[in-house]
């Protein structure tokens, strides 16, 4: 019942948003600007399920903008000799493998998720520019770049990709027994562990799982852009968090739903949208996506409470 | 603990006194020249670094390339300071920022180390000269095309590069300039995307759905150019793409007739006119001229006609020097 | 003998030993590296995170965490520059102004935080978002510079031969220290991050210490941002960014407690000055950038691991994973 | 009689919700033990929140030695002389003994501004001397056995110079011999004039330290009576409302083959050469003090803790347990002492909490099928009457009871061969802990075998059909439940 209202207060709130953009924001409702908005909203969606993921486990993972850059950097290298399938796995496996040791490490040596993912930021980014060298490789073909730009009737390749994408990781999180013991470990690693769950190993999967989704979201970047270099994402950690607390993903782990990640995307990517249309300077965004991220945990908070008391 | 505290300081006092005497040497192979650039994540400086080292070639001196993994002035301090430590004979640096760059530039004026500037103009300090492309100019020519293209009438929209940052105000100030002659000319939009592609390709998408007209985008760089162009195919929009700097890419991007065209900076020159000049300073006691302007490898906008020719130049000079190009 | 031994240990543990073990590699490579001077210049570098990670460390001994230092540092150096450079004010009165605005947002964080009960996590985010925000929009994104270079003291001045930043950190560091150790609140300090409930039956006010403790890391961040100015004599929003996730991989690598109430600033200035010297050293010796990334990342690793569980025992451990053996039991 | 020290008159406190006390009048005179029993839920916590100012009160009036009260802050409670030791720890176990009894009033120094650290060593010395206690106050907390902190914990009342000391369920995490101490103690106070206010959910402890007994059912108060003349029957009549025979109902039957096997297993500096066996349809009390090696012993067989020698066999079979996973692979299933950390997932449904151990049983195909799960969770909520409004409760919303109840359901769904429960029913109400006992029994009936480990001298003789004492980790003695009794045992435990 309780999450089912928390769940509802959100819709609510990010409908409100939506009408209040669309009276407001001149050239808001047009197709054009909604689809572009679909675009950035599933995008920024995807980029968060990494973050996400590992704060259901009660982690955080900031390697993931590295890890994007590295696996696609090298995926670019083997698609632009014209290996697309090849570069798209060599890509997301490389995501994966840097996910498995930032899981390995965690969980097994028992490091802080802090000292881990941070650290390998920096080793990844840097493995990522010493092969660039800090220059882009580019000139994908169509086949690839397909992935980024191409239609499905209004709808643009990126939406459907992370849509599926997303819909799947609802599926994984919700159904199976998987999802279950990865929301019991985020709510008591050592109970699970007691309760005989291999709770090491599932912390080890969902942060591979974060570089796999990681390295999608920078595959499709890429496809978009039509270019890889090796400082794409910089930012991810810190978007991604933000998403990530806007959909309702508890720092605390074990708490938090995909659908709250979409609706999280489609506020931030609302903000961004309208600071544009208004023709406000860039700099009000930052401002207005701080002031949203207070905003949007404090109606949370009261609706827990009313949770609470619904008991 | 305490016993090795105070062994360190013993042996602290101990170097300090040996390091003592310094002897400038003369001989080329001990000549040690740093080149501090913006940012190595970017073709344009991936270019100036190779100038910078073929010079060093030709002298036979060390060159060494650093840049802040930051894009903030502070870390280039930081970097000029440890330079300072590490007693370079000379520090080539390229300033994020104009007027930030300065205490750092007096930290090596303190500790007598010849600064050569480089690309931005320093604001204060003393520098043993000056290097660098004229950035206004280079917005005039990248602004003159655009009138001259659109005869005098259309729909513009400009992307800005790194609010604040000296060389983006120049470029942005030679656009308007020339924008000026021009009233028919009408700008929907100036705004930055932060000389960052990421950015540029989404303010773009914006911009779009905002103005159902544009003739033509200005792009303060390249790399903006190129993310825009990408959202401009998106959106299945058609209009002129031009951006500055002339990294291949673009270059290609123009003959494949996805970018309208683009300014030379001349990235290469730069750093080797800026090295060379320092060398002969430290080798051979030549004083450089207060400043020196690089030219663009083109005094006018690389456009279908002529890119491919001025590709095969570049490329030619990187061979020349021994650059092997991906 | 063993005890001897043993002493060794535990003074040379973790992050110094990595220190040492840096400072020789660095000093064979780099003929200036070992130099008085080089380890002024380090001091000055290392001092603006000190100051941050002083604010940090409180924090995170209350199993706390401030996302918001590096915005909030941008913030304090662009009010201080624009009421020097717009409102001709007193650059001290400026200063003061501006270390104002940071304990305010540190404030706010706090009472977020600890009357709302909010994962910590959530208001220092969000206020980094709007310190960040409003630091753009009061310098117009743009970098200011020009101003009255009477702040610089702070930085380049020298007192008995002492860099300035040297002094101001040592004493920093010996109230802060004296503070954690010797008062009444240093020890509900402590107390609260060990064991919040015990704190608050025992008659503590938790509550108000909290966010007592997020104003002051405010205010440190707000000091930072200072010396940050006068350090490199421009403000600039973005230029502090970062400084965040800094400070709390100073503050964890020196060996203070994400779980809280464990640590302190003594080992936290450990941790800086490794991350300083790494850095450093890594310039002096040349090390192209992008590598330099690499090394960081993997020291910071190295020098947790050796903190927390000595090396040895990591690498048993490691094999014992690697190559299936009792305890990877888990994976069967 | 003397004035009284406290009076509580129709205090009524309320929580959204749910009423936790209306209208309850409460009185305490100096030098007496007054015992507050009842049922889970009943009220007593809140009753002593209340007066220790950790709750506001919506209603009723305090009355201090003749003059009334208002007691809203922890700060104000301690002022007014309140102190009251917790159920659980209220340590901190980084700082030290000294620190830990002064907090918050350390003794001054250089104008008030830093703690007199010699000061507070002397003080807190002097304290634990009065106690007959010698601990080190620089030794860290987390270095001390339970006994030790608990003192600590009444050293730090006598600083507040307490003048009500409040023990809610002191005795839930000590055994037998402990117990004797903290009582030496508690007169002690009595006779220093005291009003002591005491907690448990241990009947045959009121009569051993009680004056008088209050009883309290659904917030509100049913009588209060000299312990002379309650008598333990009555006491659970008026606790529960309804009669309760038998607490530990059990049928004994025949044992069948050897289950679980320990030889000769050791652990170093916890175990020593520990040799066990448990067979079909019986139940195996682990007897003995805390600290002497019944919850490592447990701990070991679970896999948690690896054995460096020793052999473990599991339904005949040797079996090399390294790891909680393999354990439960095994058919074994371990109910932790300690529910909340170790046991519940607090913010997950009752759902999830019953059927995650057994998850891969139920679901060996990864995808989970609702209904399903819905029908196991179902089974056990029924079968355990675990009181919940829905399967979608989070667990942390419901009553220590039937917390305890979600943990067994969950270990039940993995159908495990053999249950080791540790302290099955710690601090969990009368009727809560009849309705385990009957679960236990019926398990063991269908043979499952049962190691049970308590602290409860009448639990482990009542329940038990063998017991075994352990004595500093070692096994001190074994017998069959009709030669056992609290004397043998005690002897056994302590070592006389």
């Amino acid at each position: 019942m309780k999450l089912w209202t928390r769940g509802l207060y959100r819709l609510g709130a990010v409908a409100v948003i939506l009408a209040a953009a669309w009276i407001l924001v001149p050239r808001f409702g047009t197709e054009s600007n909604l689809i572009n908005l679909l675009r950035q909203a599933f995008l920024l969606a995807l980029v968060a399920t990494g973050v996400s993921l590992s704060m259901l486990v009660a982690g955080l993972d900031l390697s993931i903008g590295a890890v994007a850059a590295l696996s696609s950097c090298l995926a670019a290298a083997l698609i632009v000799q014209g290996h697309v399938v090849l570069g798209i796995l060599a890509g997301l496996a490389v995501g994966a493998l840097g996910g498995l040791l930032n899981g390995a490490m965690i969980a097994k040596l028992k490091l802080p998720f802090f000292i881990m993912t941070f650290s390998m930021m920096f080793i990844v980014r840097g493995l990522a520019l010493t092969y660039t060298q800090g220059t882009s490789i580019h000139g994908f073909p169509g086949r690839f770049t397909w992935l980024g730009k191409s239609f499905v009737g209004p709808i643009p390749m990126p939406v459907v990709v992370g849509a599926a994408a997303l819909g799947l990781l609802h599926l994984v999180l919700t159904k199976t027994t998987f999802g279950r013991i990865t929301y019991a470990v985020g709510a008591n690693a050592e109970a699970a562990r007691f309760s005989g769950l291999a709770a090491d190993r599932n912390i080890i999967h969902v942060y591979s799982l974060s570089g796999l989704l990681a390295s999608l979201s920078g595959l499709i970047y890429i496809a978009r852009l039509n270019a890889a270099d090796a400082d794409l994402g910089m930012m991810w950690p810190l978007e991604g968090i933000a998403v990530a607390v806007i959909g309702g993903i508890a720092f605390s782990g074990g708490e938090g739903n995909i659908l709250g990640l979409v609706l999280g995307g489609i506020v931030m990517a609302v903000v961004g949208n309208c600071v544009n249309l208004l023709g406000l300077p860039a700099r009000f965004q930052d401002f207005f996506i701080g002031f949203v991220i207070i905003l949007a945990v404090l109606i949370d908070h009261l609706t827990q409470k009313r949770g609470k008391v619904a008991k | 603990m305490k016993r090795f505290v105070r062994f360190a300081c013993l042996a602290l006092v101990g170097v300090v006194a040996l390091a003592g005497v310094a002897l400038a040497a003369k001989d080329p192979k001990d000549v040690h020249v740093a080149l501090v650039v913006k940012d190595l994540t970017n073709r344009f400086f991936v270019e100036m670094k190779w100038g910078g080292e073929s010079a060093g070639k030709q002298h036979g001196i060390r060159v060494t390339v650093l840049a802040p993994e930051k894009y903030a002035v502070d870390n280039q301090i930081r970097i000029m300071e440890d330079l300072i430590q590490k007693k370079v004979d000379a520090i080539v640096i390229v300033p994020i920022d104009g007027a930030g760059i300065v205490s750092g530039i007096e930290r090596a004026n303190k500790a007598r180390i010849p600064v050569f500037n480089l690309n931005t103009l320093a604001t204060g300090g003393e520098v043993i000269g000056f290097a660098g492309i004229d950035h206004v100019q280079l917005g005039r020519i990248q602004g003159q095309w655009g009138v001259d293209t659109l005869k005098g009438k259309g729909n513009l929209v400009i992307l800005e590069g790194t609010t604040g940052a000296s060389s983006a105000i120049e470029r942005q100030q030679g656009v308007t300039e020339t924008l000026k002659k021009a009233p028919g000319i009408k700008v929907l939009a100036s705004t930055t995307a932060k000389y960052n592609r990421q950015q540029a390709m989404k303010v773009m998408e914006d911009l779009l759905t905002r103005f159902p007209e544009i003739d033509m985008v200005l792009c303060a760089n390249d790399a903006m150019a190129l993310g825009a162009k990408e959202a401009i195919k998106d959106a299945r929009r058609k209009m002129m793409v031009v951006g500055i700097d002339a990294i291949p890419e673009a270059l290609e991007a123009i003959q494949k007739g996805e970018m309208a065209g683009t300014v030379d900076s001349n990235g290469f020159d730069q750093g080797f006119v800026a090295v060379d000049l320092t060398a002969k300073y430290l080798l051979k006691d030549q004083k450089p001229p207060k400043d020196t302007l690089v030219g663009s490898g083109m005094a006018t906008v690389i456009t279908k006609e002529n890119a491919l020719a001025f590709d095969k130049s570049k490329t030619e000079k990187f061979k020349k020097f021994g650059i092997k190009v991906d | 003998m063993v005890r001897l031994t043993a002493k060794l240990r535990s003074a040379f543990s973790g992050p110094i030993i990595i220190c040492l073990g840096m400072i020789g590699v660095f000093s064979l490579l780099s003929e200036n590296f070992f130099s008085l001077s080089n380890a002024v210049n380090i001091i000055r570098q290392a001092s603006v995170l000190a100051l941050v990670a002083f604010g940090q460390t409180f924090v995170i001994l209350l199993a706390g965490i401030d996302l918001s230092v590096g915005a909030v540092m941008g913030l304090t150096s662009c009010v201080t520059a624009t009421l020097m450079l717009k409102a001709h004010l007193a650059p001290v009165l400026a200063a003061a102004i501006g270390v104002g605005v940071a304990a305010l947002c540190g404030l706010v964080n706090g009472l977020v935080h600890s009357f709302l009960g909010l994962n910590p996590f959530i208001p220092t985010f969000g206020m980094w978002g709007m310190a960040l925000g409003a630091a753009l929009i009061i310098t117009e994104e743009r970098v200011l510079t020009g101003f009255p270079a009477t702040l610089r003291v702070l930085h380049d001045g020298e007192f008995l031969g002492l860099p300035a930043p040297l002094l101001l950190v040592a004493a920093v560091l010996l109230v802060l220290h004296t503070f954690l150790k010797a008062t009444p609140h240093g020890i509900a300090t402590y107390a609260i991050g060990g064991n919040e409930g015990a704190a608050h039956l025992s008659g503590i006010r938790v509550r108000l210490h909290k966010t007592l403790v997020y104003a002051f890391s405010g205010f440190m961040a707000g000091v930072a941002g200072v010396l940050f100015l006068a350090r490199s004599n421009a403000a600039q929003a973005i230029d502090t960014i970062g400084y965040e996730f800094d400070s709390i991989a100073a503050v964890v690598v020196g060996g203070t407690s994400l779980m809280g109430g464990k640590g302190g600033v003594s080992q936290t200035l450990i941790g800086v000055t490794l991350i300083a010297t790494l850095r450093n050293g890594l310039n002096m010796v040349g090390v192209n950038l992008y590598l330099q990334l690499v090394f960081i990342g993997v020291v910071l690793i190295l020098a947790y691991v050796t903190e927390n569980q000595s090396l040895f025992h990591f690498l048993r451990e490691l094999k014992r994973r690697l190559f299936g053996a009792p305890t990877s039991a888990e994976e069967a | 009689m003397a004035e009284p020290l406290l009076k509580m008159q129709g205090v009524s406190k309320s929580f959204p919700g749910v009423t936790a006390l209306s209208n309850v009048d409460f009185d305490l005179y100096p030098g007496e033990v007054h015992v507050l029993i009842g049922e889970n839920g009943a009220g007593k916590s809140t009753l002593i929140k209340l007066l220790s100012g950790v709750y506001p009160t919506d209603e009723g009036r305090f009355v201090l030695d003749g003059q009334e009260v208002s007691i809203d802050s922890v700060r104000a409670a301690q002022e007014f002389g309140v102190a009251t030791i917790y159920q659980e720890m209220n340590l901190i176990p980084e700082l030290t003994v000294a620190q830990n009894i002064l907090l918050g009033r350390e003794p001054r120094k250089g104008g008030g501004l830093l703690v007199d650290a010699d000061a507070a060593r002397r003080q807190s010395a002097e304290l634990l001397g009065s106690l007959g206690q010698h601990i080190d106050p620089d030794a860290q907390v987390k270095a001390l056995s339970v006994p030790q902190q608990q003192m600590v914990e009444v050293a730090k009342a006598l600083s507040m110079a307490a003048r009500i000391v409040i023990f809610d369920e002191p005795t839930g995490t000590l055994a037998e011999k402990e117990t004797a101490a903290l009582f030496k103690t508690i007169r002690l106070l009595k006779a220093k004039g005291m009003g002591i206010i005491y907690i448990s959910h241990r009947l045959e402890e009121i009569k051993e330290i009680g004056d008088r007994v209050t009883v309290l059912r659904d917030g509100h108060h049913i009588r209060t009576l000299s312990v002379a003349e309650a008598s333990i029957d009555e006491l659970i009549r008026l606790m529960v409302g309804r009669e309760l025979k038998d607490q530990f109902p059990r049928r004994r039957q025949p044992r069948g083959e050897v289950a679980l096997e320990l030889s000769h297993v050791s652990l170093q500096g916890v175990l020593h050469d520990v040799s066990l066996t448990v067979h079909r349809g019986e139940i195996v009390g682990l007897s003995g003090l805390v600290g002497s090696g019944r919850t490592a012993l447990a701990r070991v067989i679970f896999g948690i803790d690896r054995p460096d020698s020793g052999e473990i066999r599991v339904l005949g079979r040797p079996a090399r347990v390294d790891s909680p996973l393999t354990a439960s692979k095994l058919g074994l299933a371990f109910l932790t002492e300690d529910r909340k950390a170790l046991g519940l997932f607090q913010i997950r449904p009752v759902s999830d909490n019953i059927i995650l151990a057994a998850i891969h049983r139920l679901f060996p195909r990864f995808w989970i099928d609702a209904g399903r799960e819905r029908a196991v969770a179902q089974e056990f909520v029924t079968r355990l009457r675990i009181h919940t409004p829905s399967l979608n409760q989070l667990v942390q919303f419901l009553s220590g009871g039937n917390q305890q109840k979600v943990v067994l359901a969950k270990w039940l769904a993995t159908r495990a061969k053999i249950f080791i429960l540790d302290e099955p029913t710690r601090g969990i109400d009368v009727g809560a802990k009849l309705e385990i006992h009957r679960l236990m029994d019926e398990l063991v009936a269908q043979g499952t075998p049962i190691v049970m480990i308590s602290s409860e001298m009448p639990e482990i003789l009542g329940m038990s059909d063998r017991i075994y004492v352990m004595k500093d980790g070692r096994i001190g003695g074994e017998f069959a439940h009709h030669e056992a009794n609290q004397e043998r045992i005690l002897k056994c435990a302590v070592g006389g």
